[in-house]
């Protein structure tokens, strides 16, 4: 394989910020990031890459490839949490199950971040709209995942469902709004808004993504040791799913005949794994659902595993496949 | 100086909302709350880190007559039977003012 | 063990300062405070939310004897008339140390 | 009406994320920015406009018109609390009266520095001096609210007053002392001192407006609910006024022979009304006024009233008149 | 509804990790923490700024038994006699769920 | 004196910002900065002073003057601890010997970035590996405290002693493990990682320098008032031995044979006090030790001691000297 991919994935600064969180941790150092820091450095990812998706939207406009895309995120995002659910279902319970797999059908924003800063090293880019993708993704997978719940425990009449409130919080939680909104703004106001916004947005943004996966590093870490309760299935699991998912987003990419850089983009979010918008949904529509299970295997697992060994697997990959 | 009931509740921070909303249907105008305390308890460590809320816990506090607590204490009840959390009363006085 | 009184006192933000004026002035030497708190009452909602402290409150907690309330409950109970909150004594024991 | 300068202004990224996080209380989505932020974000606006009017006021130094445009700013911010004091005494009590009428005489600086960002739009700029102006009216309009509902109080004989205490409250509160201390650095400092702080308070002064108003709108939002204890007259009164004072700005900076540029920023300081440094005060100051009242009328109608409809609409009489 | 003690200790943030040990080493697997309190006490003002968590103090509750108690009591006591701070027992009592 | 370094020093707006914070407290001002974002600030200067001097350190290598300040710098930290040790044992008790002499022992981070912002006033550069000079001198003063402190109190068997911890305390605390880290990612990274980071690392430096001062101004101020308790000894104490050890360090440089700017910056670690990492070991380390007497000295005296008055002398000598 190409190690010089893997090396200037690791010679990256956000990268290399990320292992000094874990390093952190693991020589019980005492640097933390106090709260509310993560959650602004995360609201701040979300507005810039929104906003600057948005105005690569406003560029490029919608067409066929755009439509096909979209619908292939929305169908990724509701195969995998039903395909996972039926693996799952085997060895935890139907709630952990459905958890789970809504977790693994949604996508993590922060990987698909990462992957940016991957690509603008490559100097590769990549399509505007795959923002759009990525908030897409988001809702399918905590629908599917409740009404699995739902269907498999049908027995216990549980009163307080409510449809309305699981629409809620599947398509306007925060996240997803705030992804969708400066989206929508970066597409209204276009390259005048992006002249003025872009030393925040754009400039800065390497180093606040730095300042986060240091963070990130940290918190990822500290799960890893909960991951004793998950066992050696559950850890498999946040390994491999994402693998095969991977494969399916390259599959689609192919297919598609989308470039290298927004294939590796749409394999990105095939295989990466909720921590934010799904864990607070499960804990209201499935509180019966475990979250020290499913925050370790995304957190602790799957996201180091992604920006770390994945990007650079499915960027080798892509690369042999396109050429 | 009239004795009164001090009610504590600890649940999780997400459960907040529908702690607030039987609060009100009852007919509690009073309570004060602290949010982002942490904890650990049954249903693991609430370590107060990370991006969401979920690992994260609310106490609320409830100054009030016995009456008042037989109003809401049943739907407190169901709630920390399904999300956890507990509930304690203690015997206090009221500085009247 | 030794009994003791706790006093938990919950007003608005802006009259932390006064508060810990009576006390120092009363010669109360000792006492915890928990900042941005939030909470509901008969001057509408403390939401924590907004620029300013004016929609928080904050909580102060005094664990002293008798004679020592005595020195503070009328100070107290005049900043309660005036800017609301409320003002609650529990029995404790203290773990002498 | 030129649509044109409604168009500017609403394509302009900070308004649009105003209108977001509006939409989003709206829509019931769980999107918040968590505490302290938005008093960073707040601090930040007003160091990076103070340091920035006194870099221009070292540019410009003083001169007559300055010295008339100070006086002309704290008179408005005089009479402003006294007028709408006896309108405002016929429908609430004294105490409410007295607050409403000191918050509608002091100035909201967010409105002020929105304003900014409207003008760089229309490539059109204003003067440093202004921003000393805005300074100096946050604080007589609180000195005269309290010694209003004190006259009218007589009555009540309250030992706690101090006029030590008020005057430092209306002088030295945090928002007044820093954005008349970042002034003074910007005037001392002058070129030398915008280069090297000019990314910080230049450049990305923009994106961080914009988040900031993403959260002003948010909780100007919610504060709309509480108007319903305002009623009909005082909701009125938070639309109605906020015209009048401006009118009286215009003229004012007719009268004088304004700029183009400084005259909408004089017109923005009489219209705007403060909910930072005045409720903080009041709740000190007139403990019994109801800050349910002055917040939401001051927060959620006459900010958003402002930065939406008034600032084209006040732009386009100046338009008009100046041409 | 089981009578239980509330157990409130209040002792400087750096000690919560030894504080956090000893009640795991105790058995003691149920409590809440507010982390980031303000004080005063014998040992001066804590006044919750600064850019370590020297000036701050956090706030640890333990609802149990009276065995319970006996079984960190001792080691909490330690504490608090070297670094200062406060235990308080209160009874109340405790909705099951 | 060359009194044009004083004003460099003054017109410089971080000092300003400084001034301004200290005389909110003195004018009784509510300005306030609320916790975490002095952390914040922190966080951020020492990962982009830490970064910056990797970068720096990528250049130009390691050479035999490189380990030689590196090996000053050590024993300057061993050094100082031991004699300002057994000066303050006269005085004050064994502990608050200890904690004392390490505070001065060790360095403020603070301290060394501002005197970067006037060395930049001044156009003199400075060498990358003084930031690890820096780091290395964190620890070693904490160690020393400690052990002084159980020789002279050898009758109390204090059995929670534990070398792990003091050593895990002493080089694995939050603010020398980012430093350090931050430093070998910009020795890792380079010049394509500087790039990258610059305009969060560089550009915004200066502005959340200022705004870190500003809050630093309010805090200093505010610990003065705790300085009755130290006393006339401790408080010129807190004078006089940084005014000495900069002496030791302008020899040391001198007979090294370093630049000036490299000159003033170790003159500037030898002379400064430790505030963060010190006050929080001692805590753990030497809990009999009262922090109302070293956090007040080190922060409210030592620290704008040298940033106002320090610097400009240290640099006037230092011209003296080389020229
Ligand atoms: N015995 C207890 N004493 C104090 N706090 C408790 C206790 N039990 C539960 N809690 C709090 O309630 C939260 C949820 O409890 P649980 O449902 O048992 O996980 C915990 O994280 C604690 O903060
Ligand atoms: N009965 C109560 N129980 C708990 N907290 C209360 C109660 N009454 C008032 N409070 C607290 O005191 C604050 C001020 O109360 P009030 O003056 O009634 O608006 C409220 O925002 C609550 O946080
Ligand atoms: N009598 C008291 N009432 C309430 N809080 C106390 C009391 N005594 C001590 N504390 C708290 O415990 C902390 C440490 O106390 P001390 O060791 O006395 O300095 C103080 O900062 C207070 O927060
Ligand atoms: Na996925
Ligand atoms: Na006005
Ligand atoms: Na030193």
């Amino acid at each position: 394989m190409d190690s010089s991919l893997v090396l200037y994935n690791f010679l990256n600064p956000p990268i290399l910020f990320f292992f000094l969180g874990s390093l952190a941790v693991f020589v019980k150092s005492d640097l933390e990031i106090p709260q509310p820091l993560p959650k602004f450095f995360s609201l701040y990812l979300l507005l810039a890459i929104g906003f600057k998706g948005g105005v690569e939207l406003n560029h490029s406009g919608l067409s066929t490839e755009v439509i096909i895309v979209l619908l292939t995120a929305i169908i990724g995002s509701v195969v995998v949490p039903i395909y996972t659910f039926f693996i799952l279902k085997r060895k935890v319970s139907v709630d952990d199950a459905a958890a789970i797999s809504a977790t693994y059908g949604s996508i993590s924003a922060v990987t698909f971040i990462t992957a940016t800063a991957f690509l603008s090293k490559l100097n590769l880019g990549f399509s505007g709209y795959l923002v759009a993708a990525m908030a897409l993704m988001e809702s399918p997978a905590i629908v599917i995942g409740v009404l699995l719940s739902r269907y498999y425990n049908k027995s216990e009449a549980d009163n307080d469902f409510s449809w309305k409130e699981l629409l809620r919080e599947a398509f306007l939680n925060g996240s997803v709004f705030l992804i969708l909104g400066s989206l929508i703004i970066g597409v209204l106001t276009g390259d005048r808004g992006a002249e003025s916004l872009s030393p925040f947005t754009d400039e800065i943004f390497k180093g606040m993504l730095s300042f986060f996966l240091l963070d990130m590093g940290i918190l990822a870490t500290k799960r890893i040791k909960d991951l004793r309760k998950a066992g050696i299935f559950l850890t498999g699991f946040a390994i491999v799913i994402p693998l095969i998912n991977a494969l399916f987003g390259i599959a689609a990419a192919y297919l598609i005949g989308l470039g290298k850089g927004d294939a590796l983009m749409i394999t990105v979010l095939f295989a990466s794994a909720s921590y934010i918008a799904v864990p607070a949904a499960m804990r209201l529509s499935i509180p019966q659902s475990n979250p020290s299970l499913y925050v370790p295997m995304s957190l602790g697992i799957t996201f180091p595993f992604n920006i770390i060994i994945g990007l650079p697997v499915y960027m080798y990959i892509i690369n042999f496949l396109w050429n | 100086m009239t004795p009164i009931k001090k009610v504590e509740i600890i649940v999780d921070s997400v459960e907040l909302e529908k702690l607030k909303l039987i609060l009100d249907k009852r007919g509690i105008k009073s309570y004060t709350i602290i949010k982002n305390i942490q904890g650990k308890g049954d249903r693991g460590v609430k370590s107060g880190d990370g991006l969401t809320d979920v690992f994260n816990n609310v106490y609320v506090m409830i100054a009030c007559t016995d009456e008042e607590i037989n109003l809401f204490v049943e739907d407190v009840r169901k709630i920390l039977r399904k999300l956890g959390g507990i509930c304690l009363i203690t015997d206090a006085v009221w500085i009247k003012h």
